[in-house]
Order: C-alpha cells, then structure tokens, then sequence
C-alpha cells in the first residue's frame, strides 16, 4: 500500500486568500489537464472548424469529464476555471465563438458586457 | 563589445497588437495612447539597437501544459507569429540571433540558470505586440530578436528576486560573446490587470505607478515582494510584471528615465511604458 | 515525514533492459554482472522505499531538439514507457506521485531552481533499464516514480557543481511535502563511454574507480571537475556521471556504503553501481 | 546593417582539444536541426516504415542539406555527426537498420563489428 503525500492545503496558501481570485497551481493544472490540451488544440485552424461542427465528439476524444463538458457547452467560464482551465487556455474557446477577453472576464464577474466596459473605462475595479 | 544600450517595460496586451493591424492607432478611443509612446519610438531610432531580448510570457500559444519551461531562451534563426485562434498576425517573421543566443545560453547555464533551449518557437502577442508599439508595420524589423519565455501563467513562478537575478546575469552573458552588437531589452506584460474571477477587472494605479517609479531607481525593492504580493496588488495576471526586473537587471544599476506613460483601460489592463538608457 | 533512505547510482545502458526482457541474465555472458545486482535488491527488499527519484536523460526520445530543458521533473500521474524505435519496452505502466512532484516543484522553484514541469512524459531506457536492474519484472512497480530528467546530450550541459546542488534542494523539497514516504533517489548513467568519434570504445577505468569511491566520501571533489574534464576522462557519454551528483546531493554528508560493483564491458560501456545508505 | 555576433571560436574551447571526440554544442545543433528533427521522428512505427520504403521522399520533407542526405544514404555515422547530428538522434536510422550502437561505434572509429567487440571484451579503449 503505498502512502499518500499532500503537496498543500488550500487553507495555508496565501494566495488563496486573495478575494475573486483563482491562482492556476498544480493542484488546478492536474484537475484540468485534458480541458488544457483540447482548448489548445485550438490553435489549429482545421480543430477550431470540428470543435465548432461538433464540439461534444471533439470533447470527448480529449477525455474532459462530464463537469468539464457542461462548463464548455454552457460557457460557463468560472465553473471551466474553477475545474482545472487555465484562463488562457479557456479563452481559446471564446476566439472560436469571436469573443473578446472583455467578454470572458464580464462574465465571470457577473456584468454584461456594457457594464464592464464601462467599469473599466472608469478605471476598472478598485483593490 | 557587445553592450545593452537600455531597456524599455511595456504591456502587451493583444486589443494594441489589433488596433496596429486594423490601422486604428488615430481613431479616439486610441489616439492618446498611441501618441505616449511615439517618445519610446523616438528614442530607438536615435539609439538604433541592432538586437532586442524580448521578455515575454507565451499564452497557451507554443507552449503546452505537457511541458512548460519556467525560463526558455529561443536560438533560432527565425521566429514566426503564432497562431493564437485567430490565425497568425500579419506581421513579417522575426530574424534571430543564433551566435548571441547561444553564446548567452552558454553564460547562463554556467552561471546556474537552468535555461530550456528553444531552436523551434512560434512566438505570441506576448513578444509580438511590443515590437508592433515600438516599430510600428515595417516591411521587415529593423532589429534581431532574441525572445526569453517565463512561466508566469502556472504556479509556482520564478521568484521577482530571481527574474532580477537572471537580468543581471544576462548582462554578463551578452558581453561574454564576441560582437560589437546594440542591445535593447524589452521586458512586456502588465500593468494591473485581471482577467479572471469575480475580481476580474481589477485596476491599482497606486501599485502601478510606484512600480513605475521604483523599477527605475530601486528594482531591488520590487524584487523584494512575493509573487503572491503581485498577485494580490497588481491581479492574477498583473503578476506578468515580474518579467520587467528581468530586462531591469540587465541594466547598469543607475539608469536615466527616458518616458513613461500610463494608460486605463486597454481592454481589461492598465497600459504602462517605462522607458530607460544605460548609464 | 517524508526522508530519503538512501541512494542508489547505476548505469542504464540499453542492451541491459534487453537482457533482462529477453530472459537472458543467466547467460555465461550476463551472469556475473546480474548476480552483483543482487545486493542491492537485497538492500531495497529490507528498505522498502515508497517513492523513487529518478535522475535520468532523455535519449532523443520525450524530448526533441525543438525545446529541451535543463531540469525538468515529471508532475504526472503515470508514464509510459517511450518507443525510442523498437516499441516501447514491455514492462509496466509507471505509477507517479502528483502531490509529491508538484511539492518539490515548489521548494525548487523557490529555491532558485528553474524547472520545467512536466505534466505528459513517456520515458525511456535512461529510467527504466535501473528499475528493471533493482527490481526485475514485476506486475506491477513496487514504488512510485517521479522522473527528474537532465539534458546530458546538448552542450551546454548544467555544471556538476549545479547538480550536486539541485541535490540538496531536493533533501530540502520533499521535506517540505506533508507526508510520510520512504523515497529513494536514483541516479542514472556513466560510467565511463564514449559512443562517438574515433575514441569510440574509450573506457577508464581508473577514473571510474575514482568516482565509485568518492561519490559516497567525497562529492565536492567530483563536482569540482567541470563538465570538459568528465567528458575528456570518462567519454563524451561518460559525462553522464554528473546525474549521480544529483542523487548523491539528495543524501546527508555522511553515507553507509551499502555496495558497489564494477563491470566492463556491457555492450559500449563501463558499468558500475554504488548502493549508499542515509545514515 | 545588422552585425553579426559570434558566440564561439572552436579553437578556444578546452572540449575540441579533446581527442577524437565530437561535442554536441550550439554549432552543432544548428547545422543539424533539421536532421535530427528527421531522425527523432522515427520514434513512430509509421515513419519508420516510410523511411524505410522511401528515405530520399522521407528526407525531402525535412530539409536535409545534399550532404546530410548522403551520409545517411551511405550510413556514415561520422559524417552524420560532422553536419550537425546528435548521436542518440543519428542511432534511430541504426535501429531501423537493426543495428546496435555496437556497429555504428565500430563504424565510427574505423573497425570491424568483430574486432570492436574484442576491443570491449578486452576492458575498452585507453585513454
Ligand atoms: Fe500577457
Ligand atoms: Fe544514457
């Protein structure tokens, strides 16, 4: 029987005591590493047109969980980061639906777009 | 010899690298911050470096999760844009350094860097929108480039401490390779900003203008906060600053401020630019 | 809390996995070479590590020349054995330790060590030929393997000073790792041969010798030599020998010398084994 | 105008004074990237059938310089190594071969399998 080691506890970290933040460490890298290689498989052209035909058979060649399939089929990009994506990584998702990186991150403070641009353009969020 | 002129700090975020291509700079939304920098470009065709290493971080681009470097050096005789997910920028492929690159590799691995060497390097918006705010759309780029990756993307990255100390060794290194070659460092990412999270958004012009000030006249105390510090002040993925002391410690340790500039917003990121000469 | 127990350095030359797979060990040809195996199998079967450590190179095989790390530690939860031409060797799947890899990543990373992780690696004969040598053919691997592989093959390769010390941050790294593991560190390659060139066949064995005594007594002096001196003394491949410094840095000051052995020739090369307990 | 830089003079490095013996080093990267990229890639079953069918078409894809081309044809390991070959990476055309590193050491340095053989029986060569 061989002895478990446990590289951290979430709890002692104190990155993870920085509000609204997810810090993309081994723990999340190992949980989402199939969601990373399909996402950048993206990078090829000839990937983006068979995810956009049929994205649950492209999915399932990677071997994403079924959480992992239902967080990109809802573009639920949070639920994506909080199951191992790498914001990165997930955001190749949205250039294939001609999304900005402003839309992503709108989303996953919960405004729409309008709201956030104008956040931003009155000088983003504060500390 | 081989010498390090200065070093310039810019963002990379990709909506410059599109506004250049789209032929946008002049339109109102981004008019002022195109004009900020046009002091940086001013300089470089004064100085005229024959070389840039360019800092930078790759974004899911020619780097995958299967093996990711926490420092790559590039030796190739040529670069090519990346293709992102929005097929590659229109922009001419980079010509590299192989005899610098190398020769640079030799000194840092002598020196305990425990380098990855890349003769193969498709390269981002994280390399390529900073030569776009600085030269604009050359038919060709009139300098060599030399591209150093950092793993600022997955936990656990260098220290800021050790990123000043692979700086100064860089400086080492280029002059222990025989040529009489100008070289620019460029040290991208940043400003604050924050792209994922109920926190995404998030801007701290405070944190960046110190930064701004301090990566002039006392880097050592940037290189004395955590990683965890950066994160905290300057967002998730403001913490791409640390690649700046990389390109701050390749200077001497007195240096003379040539601009700075400071934009909010660029898309989700505060735009910034310090421009430095060696003294 | 997790402690190494000890170290073992072997060769890892190919025609030995061969030997073993093929049912040949008991051969006039092979018989002496596997039988002074046998303590050190002994030794492990009282010990009984959790966890194996092994420092390896690639062999043109995970790893092209398009990007080619240093250091890089495997962070996965298996590997598979690589086909480096033949097919892959037939022998089991390799079980991995995430938590301990990402752990040690950490302190390492922390520790001025600049990893690159790897989260996919298939393996080759570097690291499996010494599993076969201490463990034979089991159904299953008796340990847990966290492969830690090292460029040997492209010059520049890290000093054998920057190997004994990446050593010592080890001991330091799985200390910091919460858990309870007997783990055993591995150090792979040498001795003495060169595979290319007129000096093809080169073996030295006093120079071998050498190294067999000092690398439980004396380290330091083996990582004084820089990496010209291993490769004019023991063979452009021999310099291969600089991975047992890893393994031998992962140990406290003072080690038991459990056993060594001395052959020539195994296929190219000279091959030896020491066996050295932490005390 | 841009200046060259040279990052090595041969005759100043202590490893070339190393007799008959072949460092791997940046120059030597350079020169055979595209050669060992060629060689690494008869990792795969399928490229080694390939190779082995037609290995002129299956260098053609690659980029070998002439000369590259024709050391391998004529199987000469040491010429292979001179423009630019690591050894592990020119070992994959021995394997195809069915070769052992035996032969192509034996070739490098001007033996016969047999005579090499006894060579290592007898404890290697000296210094
Ligand atoms: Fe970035
Ligand atoms: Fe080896």
């Amino acid at each position: 029987m061989l002895k478990p080691n446990v590289y951290q506890e979430p709890s002692k970290r104190d990155y993870e005591q920085i509000p609204g933040t997810i810090v993309f460490d081994g723990r999340r890298a190992t949980a989402g590493y199939a969601l990373n290689r399909m996402c950048i498989s993206l990078n090829s052209e000839q990937n983006r047109e068979k995810f956009s035909k049929d994205a649950v058979s492209y999915m399932n060649k990677f071997g994403l969980t079924v959480e992992q399939r239902e967080a990109v089929m809802k573009r639920d990009w949070l639920r994506m980061l909080e199951l191992g994506a790498n914001i990165f990584f997930a955001f190749k998702i949205a250039i294939v639906d001609g999304l900005t990186m402003q839309h992503v991150a709108a989303s996953m403070c919960g405004l729409d777009i309008a709201e956030y641009k104008a956040m931003m353009r009155d000088g983003g969020r504060g500390l | 010899m081989n010498r390090i002129i200065g070093g310039i700090g810019t963002s990379h975020v990709p909506v410059l690298g599109a506004t250049i291509d789209g032929g946008r700079t002049e339109t109102d939304e981004w008019k002022a911050l195109f004009d900020d920098y046009v002091p940086a470009q001013s300089w470089l065709s004064e100085v005229q470096p024959d070389v840039a290493i360019v800092i930078y971080n790759d974004h899911a681009s020619a780097f995958s999760l299967d093996m990711l470097p926490t420092f790559a050096v590039g030796v190739a005789a040529e670069y090519k844009p990346a293709d992102e997910g929005w097929g590659p920028r229109p922009i001419p492929t980079l010509k590299g350094d192989p005899d610098l690159s190398w020769g640079m590799v030799e000194s840092l691995v002598e020196s305990g860097f425990d380098i990855t060497v890349c003769q193969q390097l498709d390269v981002d918006h994280g390399l390529t929108v900073p030569l776009s705010i600085l030269w604009g759309q050359p038919e060709s780029w009139p300098v060599k480039v030399i591209p150093i990756a950092v793993n600022v993307i997955q936990y656990p990255l260098p220290s800021p401490q050790r990123c000043l100390a692979l700086g100064r060794a860089i400086r080492n290194a280029v002059s222990s390779v025989q040529g009489d070659s100008k070289i620019l460092m460029v040290g991208t990412g940043g400003m604050s900003h924050q792209l994922q999270g109920a926190r995404a958004g998030l801007i701290n012009t405070p944190f960046d203008r110190m930064f701004l000030d301090k990566i002039s006249s006392d880097p050592d105390s940037l290189a004395a906060m955590s990683v965890s510090d950066y994160i905290r002040e300057a967002g998730s993925e403001g913490a791409e600053l640390i690649m700046w002391l990389i390109m701050r410690g390749a200077l001497g340790p007195n240096v003379e401020k040539v601009h700075s500039a400071y934009h909010v917003p660029a898309s989700n990121t505060a735009a910034g630019m310090v421009v430095l000469a060696d003294k």
